[in-house]
């Protein structure tokens, strides 16, 4: 517990995290910094360009391990798994709509890449490298949310099909940040050592740096958000910001125990299930759900749970993971 | 200088629809479009800026300009797309130069 | 398809003064309105581009659609912000799909 | 609020072409004009859009509001510009505030 | 005086100064070599992260000087005091409207953090680094100046309060530079040695060439704004434009030698009251001082005054500082 | 040839290469991802800038070598007189109007800067380094195809003066890529290996990493322009765009033969003079020939001639040159 408090101090103390914070603080205060959206794209770019590549060089290193598959199935099942109970929670502790419900829920079993990348640079900061394959399973993680919550959401109406149609499908599964996760994961593969010793000094030693910056401008979009989508959200949906990132985790973590992954690979099964979308899953939602409330979603995705598990959460489960593994 | 009647037809839009929206007008045969970007907004649903926007969130501005009588088809397929969504769209008189291109 | 009467308002105005405006827009009942960049352009203080610009320099584009009998109100309190500012105020005729939102 | 009729003429037009048709307006008197960034849009030469564009490809909308009285020589300056190149010249009445501006 | 000449060689032939006249050649030959915005934004982030937060490490590294809050009163009353002289000398070199003649004193009263950079990084490159709290001493200096040329505009009309709403308080307060400044000082501060040691290979190796890269656009722009407002400025103007920083560096140098600070420290200093606003302050004055020209006071700053403290200013005062305190 | 074979493996197995095709791929499957317009701009101007500082630094490094004027000479040369070459071959293979004939010679006459940035790094790559003047000669043939081409329109109709008025001289002239280019190679030559120093953990370290995402844009823009120009080219059009690059490296090789250049500087003539413009030339033909059909050049240039060089033209090029030139 000791361990757990120092981890989570060193951890909210990290240039990372006060960056964060600087945003939250800038946004909140109302002053007129901001990060041109084109920065935060193209930062994002180089974010998920490096982690993929990273974990492909790291799968080509040590050889495909058997449990790549196993990984990939157990993500799925908790990305299509996780939407009811985050769907059954918010009927227990709000009175959201059942659209606005599924529409939160599908964000809950996605993932937030963002927090996937924090949690791996906390990881690698610590020596517990995760499998490299764990960009694999958060990209397979991203979609299968959403077909959940659509099912929730047209329940017995039986309209869940006529709102997804074929370009929604293309759109979700070929969205930007799983095409480049996945493509750079294979260019990582194909290259794998002396790939990265061409372009190592652009995407290793400077990664921390420009994790600061971006999550400077997350802090700034979830304050932004905050402050716009004030009385957007009840006390018993704040509470399920809190709590649905902790049953995730404690779900990723029973999976990543299953598959007898390593400490870090564990640790990250449980920030992926613990992180919730606000990128892939907010577009899909606007086009098939259009009537969904997006402050409802985005404030809670981006305003409560990510800020959550960048600062408690991940070195609470990277504790719990090491303490379980004995890593 | 010579000039035709026309309609300028503006919709404002949620950018993942774009493409649909875009594909509706094709195919009910409006070949000539705009689209602008658009930095923020407020209407029922609130108050929302792209500054820092992650994703593909945000608005655009979509203008035609169309000759009057195909307005209804334009307006109709248009229709079909926004329904359900947020947005407006709003229709004004106009005059083109070179009317061959409408 | 049924369409509305409404003005298309478009206020072209020096963005550090876009908070103020959206301000007095609401505080006048006006909660309808987009924002849209503006690349550059020429007036009686000249010509100016936001390439290179840095910081909160240029212009931007506010464009409100609105019910005609709530137009003067919408007026008074533009005035009131852009009175002393450079930037240029436009109102047209204009239809609206869906007058309930307006 | 006392307004004053009005035209509002938009010009979309390639982007390497903004420079010469603002200096043809310029020639021509007109010295008030905005310019927006487009993103993308469809025409007799097919779809385009900015994004990934490299260069200083795409196009621009520039927006004049004139004195009706000014409006031919501003057509005329800018169809000598337009005349050979893609895109679309649409004029609207419009009204302005603090005519003495235009 | 051959040592400040040697220097001021140095300092023209260094990448970065060659790169601002690139940019300047580019934009005064019509050239449409331009930097987009979003991406000078975007460098200028990086660059007022990275000097806010080696500087908060240099406090956290050195301990805080006792001079600290004596340095940052001696900023604020530089800050307020030059308009003054500023809004006198204009009115001897000049025949400036009042209004266009406060909204100039406000610019000099006010500070540059691209020419604070560029001092910095000027001084670090001597191995003269200057105490690690200057940088919240540049953010001390950039309001109070405001305040005094509002006063002088207004002075007898009495409209100067009207001319300041809350609004514009915090806008002026809470601007994206001062905050970020600020904010990345105490991140540097809090993490100390051991952030830096995290992103130390972000925000110190690569700071001179996006220095470089940025300052090709300052050119770019500076050149742009002296062409469109060929005319603007008459000789007098020119003449206030490069007297003002000499003046602003000597009154720096007396407050510098007071408080008793480094030899990089007075010649920071003499570098912020010598160097003149080119974006909080007019972004201010467009809102409270509508009525004056910008071309006038942004081609003062950023067409006159900018380029001489560049290339002649800075290693001039850095030769003064180091001759007058032995450095 | 089994050489060249395994240069080309190699080749197209590099981080960058497999870069290009993840763009493509995202393209041509219509996934969203996208590179921001802003960034993708601003990754080119480090580019240019990077490759043109490198190389001034080479040539105050090693002295100006006699043939930097021959070599300028030659560049231009080929410039003018690989337009009709161009032009001739378009005739035989398709049935073009000679409006888009003249169009397509104007961009294989003049060169793709992203062809030479990545033949530079290949080059590199493999301690092959070419002449730092190559960077000049890259600028110079940007422009002289466009009067060739010009020409090729308007003959017997003497319209092409009418097309060329001053102002696309200067716009042609001063382009972006052109005076930054050759700006930054000034800038390296005057400043030299100090300067460099000062700035090589920004434009050295970097750089293979920034070309790889700046490779994965290019394959997205390549991508979308292919989708959306399905249809514009013909068979026979194809087939230009994959001989008309070969043809271009066998009159390259031939100049650089001829002025005796370093088995890299001889690769990199064959590499310009095979390469096709995308960004400059386009442009002045939307000026100066806009009834020219730019989905028929762009695509062209962009979607077959690019991505043969990128792939198996510039291995094969310095495998042709070094087996010439004994290197
Ligand atoms: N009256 C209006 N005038 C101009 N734009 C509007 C208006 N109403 C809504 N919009 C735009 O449409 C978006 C969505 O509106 P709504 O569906 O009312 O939330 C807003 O954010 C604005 O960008
Ligand atoms: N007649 C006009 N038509 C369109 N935009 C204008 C006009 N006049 C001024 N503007 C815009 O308003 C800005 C300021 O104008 P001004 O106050 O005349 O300097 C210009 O830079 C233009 O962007
Ligand atoms: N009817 C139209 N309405 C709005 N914009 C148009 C229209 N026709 C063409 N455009 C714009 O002008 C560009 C060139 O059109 P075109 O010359 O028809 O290829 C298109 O890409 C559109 O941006
Ligand atoms: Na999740
Ligand atoms: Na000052
Ligand atoms: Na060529």
């Amino acid at each position: 517990m000791g361990d757990i408090l120092s981890l989570a101090g060193d951890n909210l103390l990290s240039p990372m995290i006060l960056c964060f914070a600087l945003g939250l603080f800038a946004a909140l205060a109302r002053s007129e910094l901001s990060v041109p959206e084109a920065a935060a794209k193209a930062l994002s770019i180089y974010l998920l360009f490096a982690i993929g590549f990273k974990g492909g060089v790291a799968v080509a290193d040590h050889g495909l391990d058997g449990t790549l598959i196993a990984a990939l199935l157990g993500g799925v099942v908790l990305s299509f798994g996780i939407p009811f109970v985050a769907f059954a929670l918010l009927q227990v502790l709000t009175g959201m709509s059942r659209l606005d419900a599924a529409a939160v829920a599908a964000h809950y079993g996605s993932i937030s890449i963002v927090t996937f990348v924090t949690g791996t640079s906390v990881l690698t900061g610590r020596g517990l490298d995760p499998e490299g394959y764990m960009v694999a399973v958060a990209a397979a993680m991203e979609a299968p949310a959403i077909i959940s919550a659509l099912w929730l959401a047209t329940r017995g109406s039986g309209g869940g099909a006529s709102r997804m149609d074929a370009e929604l499908w293309r759109e979700i599964l070929l969205n930007g940040s799983i095409v480049l996760l996945v493509g750079s994961f294979v260019i990582g593969l194909i290259t794998g050592a002396e790939g990265m010793a061409r372009i190592e000094s652009f995407i290793v030693s400077p990664f921390q740096g420009v994790l600061c910056l971006f999550l400077l401008d997350m802090g700034l979009v979830a304050g932004r958000g905050l402050r716009q989508s004030r009385g957007a959200l009840g006390a018993g949906a704040v509470v399920f910001g809190i709590v649905m990132p902790v049953i995730g985790a404690a779900l990723g973590l029973g999976m990543g125990l299953l598959l007898g992954l390593s400490t870090g690979g564990v640790a990250l099964f449980m920030t992926l299930a613990a992180s919730a979308s606000y990128i892939a899953v907010p577009a899909a939602m606007r086009v098939a759900l259009p009537e969904a409330n997006p402050s409802i979603y985005l404030t809670l995705s981006l305003g409560v749970t990510f800020p959550f598990n960048l600062t408690i959460g991940i070195p609470a489960y990277v504790a719990v993971a090491a303490a379980l593994t004995g890593g | 200088m010579q000039t035709h009647k026309a309609k300028r037809v503006e919709i404002i839009i949620e950018a993942p629809m774009e493409g649909r929206l875009t594909d509706a007008l094709t195919k009910a045969g409006v070949t000539g479009f705009t689209v602008l970007p658009v930095l923020g907004g407020s209407g029922r649903s609130g108050r929302w800026s792209r500054e820092g926007q992650v994703g593909r969130a945000g608005m655009v501005a979509v203008i035609c300009l169309i000759r009057p009588d195909r307005l209804d088809g334009l307006l109709d397929a248009a229709f079909a797309v926004v329904e359900r969504h947020i947005g407006v769209v709003s229709v004004t008189d106009t005059d083109v130069l070179r009317a061959e291109r409408f």
